[in-house]
C-alpha cells in the first residue's frame, strides 16, 4: 500500500531513529515535584489574570488566573499547597511574565470536579465550554486555546477532525507513549469533538515508525463511530498543521488561512486526552506528558504537573550524564533554547532535551554554494535562499513578495543546508519585521479614519 | 524556401554570432548602465528594437534616395543623426498621444536611445554592407534583439552580483565589464553558426 | 590663482580627476572596440581629441546664440560636421587606419563624453578654457586607449605598438585581443584604478587626520 | 549555570559543504585514475599542477584581501581538478598553471569567492584557454595503453568520426584526460547519485537532450552522447551547484538548454566540441531561469489558477 | 552644387527637426519639480545612461525623489554634483555636527550573561530570547547589528560592545533605528560629557547586572555646579544647555558611567 505523506520534506538524524530509542519504550511515570512554578501567558492570546496572592492555599485543579479574554484561558493549580510568590519573571521571550509559585504539601487534595458523564451521551453544547474550562491549549506546542480552534465563523463546515500523531519532531514520544497507554482516552476526546460539532469523520494519523501505537489506536478505535487511522509516511514536518492536512485529506490550506477553510480541524493526541479528561471526569488541564531525554542518565517519559521546574526534572532522571551545553523544550528542530535549569515548564512542554557542550556548538556559517538542499527540502515549496539573500540585505517588502509569511518555520532548510546558514532564524525575524510593520500600517490607516 | 532559410540564418547571426554586444561593441553605454534590473532592461530593449527597426528603414530611404541620387554621400553621418534624433522625438510624440500604456513602459527609455550607438551604428553597417531594404530593416530588428538578449541576460546575472561578496574596488562597472568578458567567451560557442 | 594655472588645471582635470575612460567610464563602446592594438588606440584618441577640442571651440562660441531648447540638436550637427571632417580626413590620408577603425569613426558622434562636455562645461565657458576643456579629456581619453591598447596589444599579440617585444617564443594570449579580452581588461583596469584611488585617498585622509 | 542558546533547528545533517566537495573528488576518483593510467606521467604532471595553482591561488587571494581563509572547504581543490581533466594530455604545463589561476581568481574570487560566482570556474578557464591557444587544446593524444605506441597525435573524434562505439565507450579514443573513459565516468555518476550529492536531474535530461536534438539534426544520437566531453560534462560539470537553478524543474530546463546548443554547435557552429558553451551560456540563464520560473507554493496554487 | 545640396539638406532637415520640437514642446508641456529642471542643469546631459536610470531626466527625478545618490552622474563632474547637493541640501546640515554614541559600557565581563548565545549574528533576534543574552535588559547585545547597518565603517564591535569612531560617523542615523534596544543615541558632537548607561531599574537591580550602570546615587547631581544634571528613574541625564563640560561629575561617579568623550 502507498503510504500517505506530504511534498517535500526531510527525515532528521535519520540514523539515530529520529533520537527517540532511549525512550519509546520506556512508560510514562508519574513525577511530582516539591514546588511549581506556573505562569500566566500559557497560551497564544491575551495572558490569564492571577486571581491568587502570597500565601493564600490551594488545592489541585483550583483556578489560579482567570481567562484574560476570548482568545485566553483560565490557569489551574498543579499541585496542592501554598502560594509562595506572585511575581514577574523572565521567560522564553521578550519581557516578563507574571508567575504562580506553589509549594507542594503532598496533600495531593483536589477540588471539587463536576464530570458531565461519557462522551457518547453527554450534551453535545457542553463539550466546548468545558473544553475552556478546563484551560486546553494545543498540546503540540502552539498553544493555542483550543475552544478558539473549535469556535468556527459563520458559514464554515467542518467534515474532518485530524488527530495528530505524527510526531514527527525528533528526540519526543511523549505522544507515542500516550497513544500506546491512553489510546481509549484519545479516541473518546475524538469523538466527544465530532459530536459536539457534528462531524462525520474523525482521521488518527500515525506515521508509520510507531507501528506499536498504530495497532493500539486501531484497537481503541475499532467500533467507535466514524473514526479511523491513517498511517502516514515517516517524514518531517509532517506534524505541522498543513502537511498533515495535505497528508492525509489531499487538501492544501489556502495561503494565510486556517484549517477550517478545508473543512478540517487538527487537534494533537494529548488535547484529545485532555478534553476526554475534561468532559468525562470534569478534570482541568494540570499535568502533562513530557519526554525527559539526550545527556540524562535516565531518559524517561514523565507525567509532570504544569510548571514542574527544569532542575527537578533532569534530577527526576538521574541527573545529567554529561555537562549540559544546551536544554531546549520541544524537539531539536523546532524547539526553544532556555537560559537556565530553573525555567519552568508549560502546558504546551512535550520535550526536555539536553545537549552535551560538543552537540550544542553550532558551526559558523560559510558561504552558500546555492545546492538547492533547502528548496528541495522546503514543505511549503519556498526557495529559502533567494528569501536568505533579502532578508540579509534588510529588504522586507522583497521577502514579502517571496512568500516569507507561508514559512511555518519548521527549520527543514537550515537542517539540510550544508553550509550551515541561520536560514530560519532569519526567516523568523524578517517575518516579525513584516507583520510588525503590517501592524503600524494599520495603526496609521486606523489613525487617518 | 531558400529566401526563408537565408533569412533564419541572418537572424542568428544577428544574434548570437554577431551579438552586437559581445562581438561588436555597439550600445555598451546603456548595456553597462540600464543592466541592474531584468524588467528595466527588457524594456529598454524593446524600445531599442522599435527604434532601431524604423532607424534602418528611415535611413535607408533618405541615404539610397536623397544622398546617393545628389552625390553626398559624406553627408550620412550628419543625416543619419539627425533622422535618429527627430525619429525618437517623434516616436515618443506618438506614442504619448497613441498608446499611453506602451509610452509608459518604454517612453522613458526613448531619449536614452539617440546617444545609444547602436543606432547610428546599425545605420552605418546597413550603408556600408550594401544591404537593401529588406535586408537593412532585418539587420535593424534583429541585431536589436540581439541586443535584448544580451542586456536581460546581463541584468540576471547583475541581479544576483547584487548579493555577491565582491571586492570594494571592482563593484560596479568594473565587475560588469568583468561579468561581459565572461559571457563574451561563452558567446563565443556560436561562432562559425553561419 | 592665475589665468595659466587656471587651464592648466582644467587640463589636468580631464587626464586625471574626471579621466572620461577610467573615472566616469563614459565612451565604452570605443574604448572596446578599437583597444586591440596601441596604435589604434592612439588614433581614436587622437580623433576623438581633435573632435573635443574644434567641437567644444565652435559651441563655446556659439553659445550664446543657440537657443535653449534646441541646443542638443545644434550640438550633435557641431560635433557631426568635424567628425566627418576626421572621418574624410583619415580617409584621405591613412587609410589602414580608417580601415581598423571603421565604423567607430562615424560613432565619434555619439559618443557620451563629446556631447557631455559640450553640454556641461563648453556651453557655459569661455572659448579658451573650453578648447583647454577639450584638449584635457581629449588626452584622458587617448592616454587610457593607449594603456589599454598597449596591455592588449601586449599580452595578446607579444608586441606594442608593432615591436615584437616578446620574443619568438612568447605564445601570445588570443583572447585579449578578441572582444571578451576587451571587456576583461577594461574592468580589471578599472578596478585596479579604483583600487589606487582608495588607497591614496585613504592615505589622503590618514594625514589629515594625523595633522588634525 | 549559563547554559547556550541557540534558535531552532538545533541539529544539522552531517553533510556540509567541505564534505560534499570530498563526495564530488571521489566521485572523480576513478576517471582521474583512468587517465593517468591510460596518458601516463605527462598526465599526471599536469593535474598536479592545475591542483596545486588552483588551491594555491584561492589561498593567496583570501590571504591578500584579508577574507577568512577557505581552503579546506575543498572547492579550489575540486576547479583544479576538474581543469586538468578538462586538458589534452600533452597540453604543456603553464596552460594549467593559466587555466587554473584564471578559474580561481577571474571567475570565482573576483565575484566575491565560493558561491558568489556566476559562471562555472573550471568551464569559464577552459573556454579562455581555447580562444586564447586553440592549437594547444584541441591537439589530443591516443591514450597510451591502447594503441601501445605513445604520442599518437589525432584530430578530435568528432572531427575524424572513425572511431568505434566500443572505444568510445572504453576511452579507446584521443581526447583530454577526463573525457576518454565513459565507463570511469558513469561510476563517479554512481557515487555522486549514492551519496546524494547530485540529483538524477541534470546528468540524465543533459543527455536525453543531446540525444534527442542530435537524432533531430540528422547525427547518430549514440555517437554524440558517447563522444567528446558530454558525459562528462553532464556528471561533473553542469552538475556544479553554484551555477545551475535550485529547483528541480528549473535543472531540468537548464540540462536540456545545454543539450540543445550542444546539438547546435556540434551540427552548426565551428567548433567540433560544444559542451563547454552549451554550459557556459546555461550558466548565464540561470538567474533569469531561478527567477521567473513559478514555484508550487502550498495553499497558493488556486490563487495560480485564478489569475 | 554639391555644396548647396549638402546645405539644403541641413536646412531642411534642420527646419522640420526644429519645427517638430518647437511642436513638441508645446503641444505636450508637463509640469516639473522645479529642482528636477535645476538639476538636469547641473547634469553632464548626455542620456548615457552611466547612472542605471533612463537618462538624465529619470535621474534628476530620482534625485529629488530621494532614490538616487547625488554623486551618482559621472559627466556632471565634481562641480555639477556640487551644485546638486546645493539644490537639494539647502534644509539639511543647519546647525552642530551630530554623532551617534553608544549609551552602554556593559562589555564582557563588566555586565554579566545571562546565557550564551550561539546563533544567527543579530541582536534583534537574540533579543527576543528569554530577555537577551546579557542580564542586563538595556544593554548592548553586542551581535553588531548597527555594524552591518553601517556603510561608513565608523563601528567596531569590542567584547561584545559596540564603539563608534566620531570621526567617521556621519550621523545618518541608521545604527540608530538598527538597534533592538535602542542604546545608540544622536548627540552634537560638542557635547563631550556623555551618560553611558540607559539602566532605570533600581540601584540593587542594576548592580546586580552590571558593574558600569548607573544606579542613580545622585553623586554626579550634588557636585555639579550648574544644575545641568537630572536623576529620572534611576538614571542620570546631562541637560547640554547647562553643562559646561567640566568633567567634575565624572570623577565623582563611583560607577565610572559618566565618560569624557
Amino acid at each position: 500500500m502507498l503510504k500517505k505523506t506530504f511534498k517535500r520534506g526531510i527525515h532528521p538524524l535519520h540514523r539515530q531513529g529520529s533520537g527517540k530509542n532511549a525512550t519509546k519504550n520506556l512508560p510514562i511515570e508519574n513525577y511530582v515535584s516539591d514546588s511549581v512554578v506556573i505562569h500566566m501567558s500559557m497560551n497564544i492570546g491575551a495572558p490569564a489574570v492571577p486571581c491568587v496572592k502570597k500565601g493564600d492555599h490551594v488545592k489541585i485543579g483550583q483556578v489560579i488566573g482567570t481567562a484574560g479574554g476570548f482568545v485566553s484561558v483560565p490557569v489551574h493549580a498543579s499541585i496542592a499547597g501554598e502560594v509562595t510568590a506572585v511575581e514577574p519573571i523572565p521567560y522564553l521571550g521578550t519581557g516578563n511574565v507574571t508567575a504562580v509559585t506553589i509549594k507542594n504539601d503532598f496533600s495531593d487534595e483536589w477540588v471539587e470536579l463536576h464530570p458531565l458523564g461519557s462522551v457518547e451521551n453527554v450534551d453535545p453544547s457542553l463539550v466546548i465550554p468545558a473544553i475552556r474550562e478546563a484551560g486546553i491549549t494545543g498540546m503540540g506546542g502552539a498553544s493555542f486555546p483550543t475552544h478558539v480552534k473549535l469556535t468556527f465563523k459563520e458559514g464554515a463546515v467542518c467534515d474532518t477532525i485530524i488527530v495528530n500523531g505524527a510526531e514527527c519532531e525528533t528526540h519526543l514520544t511523549a505522544d507515542h507513549r500516550l497513544m500506546l497507554e491512553n489510546s481509549v482516552r484519545i479516541v473518546d476526546g475524538l469523538r466527544a469533538v465530532m459530536r459536539a460539532l457534528i462531524v462525520p469523520k474523525g482521521i488518527i494519523a500515525i506515521e508509520d515508525n510507531k507501528p506499536d501505537a498504530i495497532a493500539a489506536m486501531q484497537k481503541a478505535a475499532a467500533g467507535r463511530i466514524g473514526v479511523q487511522v491513517a498511517v502516514l509516511k515517516t517524514k518531517y514536518p509532517q506534524g505541522g498543521e498543513k502537511q498533515l492536512i495535505e497528508a492525509v485529506s489531499g487538501r492544501q490550506v489556502p495561503s494565510g488561512g486556517l484549517p477550517i477553510d478545508v473543512g478540517v480541524v487538527v487537534l494533537n493526541v494529548g488535547t484529545c486526552a485532555a478534553i476526554a479528561d475534561a468532559v468525562i471526569d470534569g478534570m482541568p488541564l494540570v499535568s502533562r506528558v513530557c519526554t525527559v531525554t539526550g545527556c540524562v542518565k535516565e531518559p524517561k517519559n514523565l507525567r509532570i504537573p504544569v510548571g514542574t521546574i527544569v532542575e527537578d526534572m533532569i534530577g527526576a532522571c538521574g541527573g545529567f550524564s554529561e555537562d549540559p551545553g544546551k536544554i531546549f523544550f520541544g524537539g531539536a528542530m523546532t524547539g526553544i533554547a532556555i537560559p537556565n535549569i530553573q525555567t519552568p515548564t508549560a502546558k504546551s512542554t512535550n520535550g526536555v532535551v539536553v545537549f552535551n557542550e560538543a552537540e550544542s556548538r553550532s558551526k559558523d556559517e560559510s558561504p552558500c554554494i546555492r545546492c538547492g538542499k533547502c528548496v528541495a527540502a522546503c514543505p511549503i515549496g519556498l526557495n529559502p535562499y533567494q528569501i536568505k539573500v533579502a532578508a540579509d540585505a534588510s529588504d522586507f517588502a522583497a521577502a514579502e513578495k517571496l512568500h516569507v509569511m507561508d514559512c511555518m518555520l519548521c527549520g527543514s532548510c537550515a537542517y539540510m543546508c550544508p553550509a550551515r546558514r541561520w536560514l530560519t532564524p532569519s526567516f523568523r525575524f524578517a517575518k516579525d519585521k513584516i507583520v510588525a510593520e503590517r501592524k503600524a500600517a494599520a495603526a496609521k490607516g486606523g489613525s487617518d479614519k | 524556401m531558400t529566401e526563408n532559410m537565408n533569412i533564419l540564418l541572418f537572424f542568428v547571426s544577428c544574434v548570437l554570432t554577431n551579438n552586437f554586444i559581445f562581438s561588436r561593441f555597439l550600445g555598451c553605454c546603456p548595456f553597462l548602465g540600464v543592466s541592474n534590473k531584468v524588467e528595466t532592461s527588457l524594456s529598454m530593449g524593446l524600445a531599442v528594437t522599435f527604434v532601431m527597426t524604423i532607424a534602418s528603414l528611415f535611413c535607408y530611404m533618405i541615404y539610397n534616395w536623397l544622398l546617393v541620387p545628389l552625390g553626398i554621400t559624406f553627408m550620412s553621418t550628419i543625416a543619419f543623426i539627425l533622422v535618429i534624433a527627430a525619429l525618437v522625438q517623434f516616436v515618443e510624440m506618438f506614442l504619448k498621444k497613441s498608446s499611453p500604456t506602451l509610452y509608459s513602459a518604454l517612453g522613458i527609455y526613448l531619449p536614452l536611445i539617440t546617444t545609444n550607438c547602436a543606432v547610428l551604428g546599425v545605420a552605418t553597417l546597413n550603408m556600408n554592407n550594401g544591404y537593401n531594404l529588406l535586408y537593412s530593416v532585418l539587420n535593424g530588428t534583429f541585431s536589436a534583439l540581439g541586443f535584448t538578449l544580451a542586456i536581460v541576460l546581463m541584468a540576471g546575472v547583475r541581479e544576483r552580483l547584487e548579493s555577491s561578496h565582491i571586492p570594494a574596488c571592482m563593484k560596479g562597472f568594473p565587475i560588469t565589464l568583468v561579468s561581459a568578458g565572461l559571457m563574451a567567451v561563452a558567446f563565443m560557442g556560436f561562432s562559425g553558426l553561419v | 590663482m592665475s589665468e595659466k594655472m587656471k587651464l592648466g588645471k582644467v587640463i589636468s582635470n580631464g587626464i586625471v580627476t574626471e579621466n572620461p575612460t577610467f573615472r566616469l567610464v563614459l565612451g565604452t563602446c570605443p574604448t572596446l572596440a578599437v583597444t586591440t592594438s596601441a596604435i589604434n588606440g592612439l588614433g581614436m584618441g587622437a580623433a576623438a581629441t581633435f573632435v573635443l577640442i574644434c567641437s567644444n571651440l565652435v559651441i563655446s562660441l556659439l553659445r550664446n546664440f543657440i537657443p535653449d531648447k534646441v541646443r542638443i540638436p545644434a550640438f550633435i550637427v557641431v560635433i557631426c560636421t568635424f567628425v566627418t571632417m576626421v572621418q574624410l580626413l583619415m580617409q584621405a590620408f591613412i587609410p589602414s587606419l580608417y580601415d581598423a577603425l571603421g565604423i567607430f569613426i562615424p560613432l565619434i558622434v555619439v559618443n557620451c563624453i563629446i556631447l557631455a562636455r559640450a553640454e556641461a562645461f563648453a556651453s557655459k565657458n569661455g572659448p579658451v578654457a573650453s578648447a583647454c576643456d577639450g584638449l584635457g579629456m581629449g588626452i584622458g581619453f587617448t592616454v587610457a586607449l593607449v594603456i589599454l591598447g598597449s596591455i592588449r596589444e601586449l599580452i595578446g599579440n607579444g608586441s606594442i605598438f608593432g615591436m615584437n617585444v616578446l620574443g619568438a617564443s612568447y605564445e601570445p594570449m588570443l583572447l585579449i585581443v578578441l572582444a571578451s579580452g576587451g571587456f576583461l581588461t577594461y574592468g580589471l583596469m578599472l578596478g585596479l584604478f579604483n583600487l589606487i584611488v582608495k588607497k591614496s585617498e585613504d592615505k589622503k585622509k590618514r594625514k589629515e587626520a594625523e595633522a588634525a | 549555570m549559563n547554559l547556550r542558546i541557540s534558535t531552532a533547528p538545533h541539529i544539522h545533517h552531517p553533510v556540509t559543504t567541505q564534505r560534499l566537495m570530498i563526495y564530488v573528488l571521489l566521485a572523480l576518483l576513478p576517471t582521474t585514475a583512468v587517465g593517468i593510467y591510460a596518458f601516463g606521467l605527462p598526465a599526471l604532471m599536469l593535474l598536479a599542477i592545475s591542483c596545486v595553482t588552483a588551491v594555491l591561488s584561492e589561498f593567496l587571494w583570501q590571504k591578500i584581501a584579508k577574507k577568512r581563509v577557505l581552503i579546506s572547504d575543498c572547492s579550489a581543490l575540486v576547479t583544479g581538478l576538474i581543469l586538468g581533466l578538462n586538458l589534452p594530455a600533452n597540453a604543456p604545463w603553464w596552460l594549467a598553471v593559466i587555466g587554473s589561476a584564471f578559474a580561481v581568481l577571474l571567475v570565482k574570487q573576483l565575484f566575491g569567492g565560493l558561491g558568489d560566482n556566476f559562471l562555472n570556474p573550471a568551464m569559464a578557464a577552459r573556454a579562455v584557454l581555447l580562444a586564447s591557444w586553440p592549437v594547444h587544446m584541441t591537439s589530443f593524444v591516443l591514450p597510451t595503453f591502447f594503441s601501445g605506441a605513445d604520442a599518437v597525435t589525432g584530430a578530435t573524434p568528432l572531427a575524424t568520426k572513425s572511431a568505434q562505439l566500443m572505444d568510445l565507450f572504453m576511452g579507446n579514443i584521443p581526447g583530454t584526460i577526463g573525457e576518454v573513459s565513459k565507463v570511469a565516468i558513469l561510476l563517479g555518476l554512481l557515487i555522486l547519485l549514492f551519496t546524494r550529492t547530485i540529483t538524477w536531474h541534470i546528468p540524465f535530461t543533459m543527455v536525453a537532450s543531446v540525444f534527442v536534438f542530435s537524432w533531430l539534426f540528422g547525427a547518430d544520437p549514440v555517437y554524440a552522447i558517447l563522444s567528446g566531453g558530454v558525459l562528462f560534462g553532464a556528471v561533473f560539470m553542469a552538475t556544479d551547484y553554484v551555477t545551475n537553478p535550485m529547483t528541480a524543474s528549473g535543472k531540468m530546463i537548464y540540462a536540456a538548454g545545454i543539450g540543445l546548443i550542444i546539438a547546435v554547435i556540434r551540427q552548426f557552429g565551428a567548433y567540433p566540441e560544444g559542451v563547454t558553451y552549451g554550459i557556459l551560456l546555461m550558466n548565464i540563464a540561470t538567474p533569469l531561469i531561478d527567477r521567473f520560473l513559478p514555484q508550487k507554493i502550498y495553499g497558493r496554487q488556486k490563487e495560480v489558477k485564478k489569475a | 552644387m554639391i555644396i548647396l545640396y549638402a546645405g539644403l539638406l541641413l536646412g531642411i532637415l534642420g527646419l522640420i527637426f526644429g519645427g517638430v520640437l518647437t511642436f513638441a514642446a508645446k503641444k505636450f508641456h508637463v509640469e516639473v519639480d522645479e529642482r528636477v529642471e535645476q538639476i538636469k542643469e547641473c547634469l553632464g546631459g548626455a542620456n548615457c545612461g552611466a547612472c542605471g536610470y533612463a537618462g538624465c531626466d529619470a535621474f534628476a527625478q530620482a534625485v529629488v525623489d530621494g532614490k538616487a545618490p547625488i554623486d551618482g552622474c559621472a559627466p556632471a563632474g565634481a562641480k555639477g554634483i556640487e551644485k546638486i547637493g546645493k539644490i537639494m541640501g539647502m534644509e539639511a546640515n543647519v546647525g552642530e555636527r551630530m554623532v551617534a554614541r553608544v549609551l552602554c559600557q556593559g562589555a564582557k565581563g563588566v555586565a554579566l550573561d545571562r546565557y550564551e548565545y550561539d546563533g544567527y549574528k543579530s541582536c534583534a533576534v537574540a533579543a527576543g530570547l528569554a530577555g537577551g543574552p546579557k542580564a542586563c535588559r538595556f544593554s548592548c547585545i553586542g551581535l553588531g547589528d548597527c555594524q552591518d547597518k553601517c556603510k561608513f565603517d565608523a563601528i567596531t564591535m569590542k567584547d561584545g560592545l559596540a564603539h563608534i569612531d566620531p570621526a567617521k560617523c556621519t550621523a545618518c542615523g541608521a545604527c540608530v533605528k538598527a538597534c533592538p534596544r535602542s542604546i545608540i543615541s544622536l548627540l552634537p558632537v560638542s557635547q563631550s560629557v556623555i551618560v553611558r548607561c540607559r539602566n532605570t531599574d533600581t540601584a540593587r537591580a542594576a548592580r546586580a547586572v552590571c558593574m558600569d550602570a548607573c544606579i542613580g546615587c545622585g553623586r554626579c547631581k550634588k557636585q555639579c555646579q550648574y544644575d545641568a544634571i537630572i536623576v529620572e528613574n534611576g538614571l542620570a541625564r546631562i541637560d547640554h544647555e547647562k553643562c559646561t563640560r567640566c568633567g567634575e561629575c565624572a570623577a565623582v561617579c563611583p560607577c565610572k558611567c559618566i565618560v569624557i568623550e
